[in-house]
């Protein structure tokens, strides 16, 4: 390598989608957060997409044990990590091998050419060598010895080279923050900071970094560099966010609003695992958290805690979900305010752990026996599971009753620059204990009815243990109408079971009405959506009006009860679609309500849709219309 | 609005109304059989409250599913009648967020050893704060009979007529295995030792576990009578009195042989070597409360009764209680602002 | 009693509906059981309905503790347990307070007269004694001293009065045996039978029976007694049969029309249990049962035991159907043959656990996690248990997948005469173990895929453990299509989940269309009804019909997938009505489904329709026909 | 149609063909991290299979979830990877319709203490006939390093960043109070130990438990290192052999005081009157396997190594096939018409 400095043009660009993508033990999703948080200190808008693939490590430099993350940076507001990498950081053939498929034609590809040997091309099964045999033609490569400049750059730090050797990532980082005029500083902070306390790694962490910086700045193999322009966002003070760490985040936040201790009983599993992680640090919080044995012990410790008055709450994902449904009935007969959080994966079984789908909603709606309904909130944005998890929380008080969240793995693992809300903008949650009998016996003595119910709401007077002459008993037998004392009797278990589907159904009073974003006022077609494939809907949406078509899109939060305008929005439109991450479940409830003919789009590969496959999918709609 | 301050422990603190068993006794007829063994229980704990310095509202009984799961509707207190199995979860939230209640947990031999066995082994072991009563009567009641986890072996029931193949549990045995720090065992039959030994469990802290034999008249009637019957009593139950000679019945003692193990024999007529054991319930090491449990093999020959274990360990609701205290301490208390700008963050004008 | 006989007249009726209602301690269960028994051996037509209260024992005398069990009784063929008792036999005041209400009006009342004393009126909360105070006047009422009665008859036979007194429920049958003229002699028989070994039972037993029956026969207070006659069933062979009963015997006949050991794991819950009891006495049948630590490890088992090659299979209710969703998305991976049998009962959580309800459909079709379809059989009729079960085990083995069988509370225990189906009917069940590789590798080496598929069926190829050669491994994680192995590929996931549904719905292909029941074919209104609603159903027909109204009936078993020809049939009429005893979900699955405005007619009460409610809802929807 | 005769015991009566490690290893990649302990475990199993006279068609590892839980897919042999906790409860099923078989469950801390512990204790008390291997690392690895019911008090994981609270179990003591007929622990730094461990367990009749001590080199590096590093063995491995004393290290040995307790001692400065140990593997009585378990409160202090315990009694499934076989005898074969017939039946005609 020359020290003379040859000269590169910085080129201003609007946006990129960068993919690192390497070996599970590659370090590659710290160097993608890395890489995104300091893109978004800088100012841009950005999305990302983490994407590992298996729960277990995987051998070295295998397909299976491929890591990636992608990371979309743009100086505008954006939607999704983007449809196709423009750029692709390869460590390994595997890398290579994994992820080629999904770059943009003409794509830059930065590969680790140290790693391109026989042994490790033959374990990606390569047969010849790609960057020589002509397959990627098609792409601008970079090779760039990344291991042995790393070893080379970190040999004075003491480090051993075995050691030395997994900086390159940070190489890789070096390289690609020269690329896109990202600031070193912050980075070399982080790096101080992460390491604490160990010299060597933190120094050859450092040289690798600066090695990767100085080597683009001076080979002269790139011609350019990129600056992408702060994004114009909305003024505000700005953090970035997963969906794990909003829906942590919103809990603690309903536990201030509410005056409630806060209480998880949790199981751990992939991709929850992460908020019981993120709520255990925050003690100071006056957070409890508790790592129980099984789902069953999660939610039932979580409904002990309710019944004493705290909030409570629970993490899972589908198989854990399946777990607590007993005990969600039981706190549906209850009538006590509970959270639960399903960070939705790909099933059936244990399917693939780490991947997303949207395939828990009809499960959220019926997956327990008898008849129990509970309201359902899903998250749209990993930000917006911050406001999800309050208006869950919302719910669950002023209702007295157990309420699903769903969010899936997409959005517990991606981020965005979140804008901190202004937290008086958040009501505060009433609890309103009962402390007063409320029943007149005939004998002019009073006592406390634990199912006497709020006119409005229909919920029921919530009296918790502590409270002197409110003692009362309650269980999962049938109650008696007011009373509360178990109760065999016909009519009253009829009347029961309507009573608590309308107190559900009434919740519909108190949200939002549906927003439909019809920009024109032309639409012939709706496309509904809900949860985390927002981004995509709405890029796709966008990607039609660019091209002179009009469409509507209506994005559901609620989804029991369903916004009471939503039929009214519905019967406006000639065509609907439904993309959804599952077989159209969605879909079948909207048909089963209104009998609309809504059309599914499904996709259940364990990936978000691309922008692409929703524009098409609207397009056909549109040539359909009459 | 009223929000109550769930840190001050009322219980402990206020005064203590002074009660009687009927203030203990709800409204509710009491729907067990005639003959129920569960009767002399619930009146032994009405009976033992009113002595306990607690108050009613300070006061929640838990119970899981089975007849004696009725019980929490019959006490005049706090109460849930949960789902099978799961009480201990249910009281281990409860437990870990309102230190100032007292948390009763009933339970039957199905419900804390069949379904709700995984629940009770870990509530033992990270020692909650609850008092567990449960009701042995070998045998599934509510649902009409069908063998139990403590059922013995060849036990014909409706879904074993041909006899049942497989060995009970050994409750105590179990409980002891599971690093529970209080282990008693009591029979409803006895009114004083019941109340005695559940009075020993309420005021442990952490978690308290008393295996009641428990007659149940119609599916499984005179299941202990063997030792339970008036006459069979001196001779096969073996008080366990801490730091006494463990004796009873005729001049009968329980012996530590030179091997190590433990039989029963006649004063004077003990193995060569072996010493007459002196209980001793607050040893840490199990192991002895271990080898008396297994005395006996269900409630066939002489069998020990009381407090197999009492020893004192780290409390799980609060160790969580210091923890946020100690948090709050070193990290300062949070508010939802601090919460908020807790991550890196950056402004845009 | 004087010994002289008055004459009483003989007068024949067409049927009969009686109802037994004493203490849970009156053994009223027991009676019921023994007058139904003696009326099938009649050669009456007939159905029952017991119907206890709790789960507990509750204090004797009050209205908690009434259990009672009605049976109807004709010359004819009848399809339910009757709408109002035209009889009521009730053995103390809350016996007669609990039941009274559902009599027809002018309908017979025969009171154990004894028990009307000051503390048990007061115990069944009657201010007066409604045998004096007239408020019995609109009926025909007997005062009959059966304790005393009892007590007497049996003072020779060595019982001490208290114990002798428990026999007078056996009062009452000779009583009403007499009223009905029943043969004396098999209920004799029966008791010695029954209580063999206990001499003095038996005598009381016999003696509280004939003086019962003399007392009708001698008293002058009966001016009539009633004659039956046989009905005119179907020729052949009969047995009387309970729903639990019928399913159990299903799932043995299963075991041999397939050559598979029946392996049961179960954990014992009302109204579920008497499957395990009955199948636990089966061992000379090669049944295996399993009580297991809960429901979890009794699906666990099962599926064990289904995939080392044996008909696994599992029992529950609704709690219980919770607690196995987990497996049953397992097995629906492992794609292995699993019965599950769902005897639904009242809920959410507790509920009422010996009532019925029909509220588990939705949770079958979609309570677990991912998107796992799986066939549903429902069965409409005690006797229809047997062969429903087969059917049920029939798909699980040709698809390879778990199947839920719906029965309910009600058909568990209510029983009918059943004509022993001609076993030469039932087609053998063909399981087809592979025991050859059916993969050639490139290398020209063969071995087994287990994910090869049957190209009609879609069914996998199935090899167990013990047979040579075809060693391989599977698990819940997402598997290759066709070899199997774990595979986390994108577009594999999606296949898959195709596959797995596809494979469902290709079931349709080999059930039988659905018939529809349109006598004269002028109907506009098409009832579809399923599970146990059907006779209330057939028999709210029959009376529209009566009325000179048109309406069609079909009754559906298969519930997932539906019969291939459903739409078709519902296009063809221009009201649909869909009573459930649940809050409609059948109907939202239509709707869904079909866009077909399905009315509901709904009723959630823990107890059955009466036809009269179904004649109705007809009724009112010809009305409405245009 | 082919049907097999599942009664047959292929695999005790056919002749076995002389395998190799090779044989027992499937064309799966291994996924384990590197130097992860799983690997010599997975070794020392393919070496023992060929030396254990079994084919690999009548062989089934089934596992649970977890890292461990990979296990079955690098056995060329039948395998099924379940569901997290089941794995003992799928294992009974098979086990007691196919007797034939050798079934082997392969389970972790996690996956056997956690959410699978009521399924263990019940197996264990069943005697269904498995080999339950549990790879204790004390951690969840596949979930990425939460504590498990094995970590220590105070453990800092990603669940507890202020550091556990709560005790945890002694897999040996929870599965002798669950009446476990086979108890032994191994470690995965000895391959000849596990591989002896192991094959005693396999030819146990019934349920039999070994504790595996296994390294998460990524999660919970240095767990053992206490007692299993190199030049820490000797002084902290106790190794139980039947019928001899029980000695390690440098003279030192088990003693028995004469209060009952076990103590490790230097030999000649053992407490007055005390016994050194003779270790029996095959007491009815389990105290004393039970004391042993006590002797070290995790790998932290000398430990007992080897078999605990090792009697034997009824066994699930021969029980079951019995009752079929006698109910055969005794009511003659059923048939469908048999069945049919078997109330009371009246003809129409
Ligand atoms: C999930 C679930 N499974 C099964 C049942 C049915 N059930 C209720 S109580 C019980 C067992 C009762 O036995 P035990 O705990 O010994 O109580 P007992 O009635 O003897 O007091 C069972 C199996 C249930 N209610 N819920
Ligand atoms: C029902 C369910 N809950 C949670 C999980 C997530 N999960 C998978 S493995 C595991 C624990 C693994 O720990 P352990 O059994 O000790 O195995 P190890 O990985 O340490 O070998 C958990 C919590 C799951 N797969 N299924
Ligand atoms: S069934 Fe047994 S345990 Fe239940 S109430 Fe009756 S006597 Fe008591
Ligand atoms: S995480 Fe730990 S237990 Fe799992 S494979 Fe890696 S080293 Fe082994
Ligand atoms: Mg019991
Ligand atoms: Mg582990």
């Amino acid at each position: 390598m020359t020290s003379e400095t040859h000269t590169v043009e910085t080129q201003s660009i609007d946006r990129v989608v960068l993919r690192f993508a390497g070996d599970s033990g590659d370090g590659m999703q710290l160097t993608g957060d890395r890489f995104t948080e300091s893109s978004a200190i800088f100012g841009n808008d950005l999305a990302t997409f983490p994407n590992y693939p298996a729960e277990i490590r995987a051998p070295a430099g295998t397909l299976a044990g491929v890591s990636a993350f992608q990371v979309h940076i743009a100086d505008h507001d954006i939607l999704t990590p983007g449809d196709s990498p423009n750029v692709l950081i390869a460590m390994n053939p595997a890398a290579l091998k994994a992820n080629i498929g999904d770059v943009e034609s003409g794509g830059v590809l930065i590969v680790n050419s140290d790693a391109f040997d026989e042994r490790s091309l033959t374990k990606a099964g390569y047969g010849t060598n790609p960057l020589v045999d002509g397959s990627l033609d098609g792409y601008i490569v970079y090779e760039v010895p990344m291991t042995s400049m790393t070893i080379e750059a970190a040999k004075d730090t003491g480090a051993k080279p075995r050691d030395a050797e997994r900086s390159k990532n940070f190489f890789a980082l070096g390289l690609v923050s020269w690329m896109y005029s990202r600031p070193e500083n912050d980075t070399l902070e982080w790096i101080a900071n992460r390491y604490k306390g160990k010299d060597t790694v933190i120094a050859s962490n450092v040289k690798a970094f600066k090695a990767g910086h100085a080597f683009g700045e001076t080979a002269e193999i790139f011609s350019n560099s990129f600056v992408i322009k702060p994004a114009h966002l909305e003024p505000g003070e700005y953090t970035n966010i997963t969906g794990n760490q909003a829906a942590a985040w919103g809990v603690v936040a309903a536990g201030y609003l509410s005056g409630l201790q806060v209480f998880l009983g949790s199981y751990p599993i992939t991709p929850a695992s992460d908020i019981l992680h993120e709520l255990s640090k925050l003690r100071h919080h006056g957070v409890k958290t508790f790592q129980a044995e099984d789902e069953i012990a999660g939610i039932g410790a979580a409904l002990g805690a309710a019944y004493g008055g705290a909030l409570g709450v629970t993490t899972t994902s589908g198989p854990g979900m399946d777990l607590k449904s007993e005990t969600i009935g039981l706190a549906v007969s209850l009538e006590l305010p509970l959270l639960i959080i399903d960070v939705q994966r790909a099933g059936p079984s244990t399917g693939l752990p780490t991947k997303a789908e949207q395939s828990d909603l009809l499960m959220a709606l019926h997956g327990r026996h008898g008849e129990s309904p509970v309201p359902i909130i899903a998250a749209m944005t990993p930000g917006h599971c911050f406001e999800a998890t309050i208006e869950a929380v919302r719910i669950a008080i002023t209702y007295r009753t157990p309420v699903i969240l769903l969010t899936d793995g997409y959005l517990a693992n991606s981020s965005e620059p979140w804008k901190l809300p202004d937290i008086g903008k958040f009501k505060l949650i009433e609890v309103n204990f009962a402390t007063e009998p409320n029943h007149e016996n005939p004998d002019g003595t009073k006592n406390y009815w634990p199912y006497k119910r709020d006119a409005d709401t229909l919920a029921r007077e919530w009296a918790i243990p502590g409270t002197p002459g409110m003692e009362h008993r309650i269980g999962g037998l049938e109650k008696a109408d007011g009373s509360g004392a178990v109760s065999y009797e016909a009519k009253n278990h009829g009347l029961m079971v309507e009573l608590r589907a309308k107190k559900i159904d009434a919740i519909a009073n108190s949200i939002p009405l549906q927003e439909v974003d019809d920009k024109d006022g032309n639409a012939k077609t709706l496309v509904i959506g809900w949860g985390s494939t927002y981004g995509a809907i709405a890029a796709g949406v966008r990607r039609v009006r660019a091209g002179g078509n009009s469409v509507a899109h209506c994005h559901l939060t609620h989804m029991n009860p369903l916004p009471s305008n939503l039929e009214e929005i519905i019967n406006k439109y000639q065509k609907v679609l439904v993309p959804e991450m599952n077989t159209g479940q969605l879909s079948s409830v909207l048909r089963a309500k209104f009998l609309v003919d809504a059309k599914s789009l499904t996709k259940v590969e364990g990936i978000p849709f691309k922008a692409a496959e929703i524009e098409q999918a609207i397009l056909s709609c549109i040539k359909e219309e009459s | 609005m009223t929000k109550l301050d769930q840190s001050s422990s009322s219980g402990a603190n206020g005064s203590v109304p002074v009660t009687t068993k009927k203030d203990w006794t709800s409204d509710q007829e009491v729907r067990w059989c005639p003959g129920c063994g569960d009767y002399s229980i619930l009146t032994a704990v009405q009976m033992l409250l009113p002595e306990l310095n607690v108050k009613r509202e300070n006061t929640v009984f838990v119970s899981g599913i089975g007849c004696s799961a009725r019980f929490p509707y019959y006490m005049n207190t706090y109460g849930v009648h949960s789902i099978h199995g799961r009480a201990p979860a249910f009281a281990t939230g409860l437990s870990a967020t309102r230190p100032d209640l007292d948390v009763w947990v009933i339970t039957g031999d199905g419900d804390a050893l069949s379904i709700g066995g995984n629940h009770l082994i870990h509530c033992l072991r990270r020692n909650i704060n609850v008092t567990i009563l449960l009701f042995n009567n070998q045998i599934y009641g509510l649902t009409k009979g069908q063998y139990s986890p403590t059922s013995e072996l060849g036990k014909v029931t409706k879904s074993t007529p041909f006899g049942s193949v497989v060995s009970p549990f050994n409750p105590v045995s179990l409980a002891l295995g599971a690093e529970a720090s209080f282990v008693a065992r009591t029979h409803d039959m006895d009114r004083k030792h019941m109340m005695e030994t559940f009075r020993r469990a309420h005021d442990h802290k952490g978690a308290s576990f008393v295996e009641i034999y428990q007659n149940c008249n119609v599916f499984n009637d005179g299941a202990f009578s063997q030792i339970l019957a008036k006459d069979a009593r001196g001779d096969n139950l073996i008080p366990l009195v801490h730091g006494q000679e463990i004796t009873f019945g005729e001049n009968k003692g329980v012996y530590m042989t030179s091997s190590g193990s433990l039989v029963i024999a006649k004063k004077g007529s003990a193995p060569h070597g072996s010493n007459l054991l002196v209980h001793d319930e607050h040893h840490m090491d199990p192991s002895l409360a271990f080898a008396l449990s297994r005395l006996a093999n269900g409630p066939y020959s002489p069998t020990p009764i009381g407090v197999f274990r009492d020893v004192e360990r780290p409390e799980f609701g609060s160790e969580l209680a210091n923890q946020v205290v100690d948090a709050k301490e070193s990290r300062g208390k949070g508010s939802l602002e601090k919460l908020l700008h807790s991550g890196v963050t950056w402004k845009v004008d």
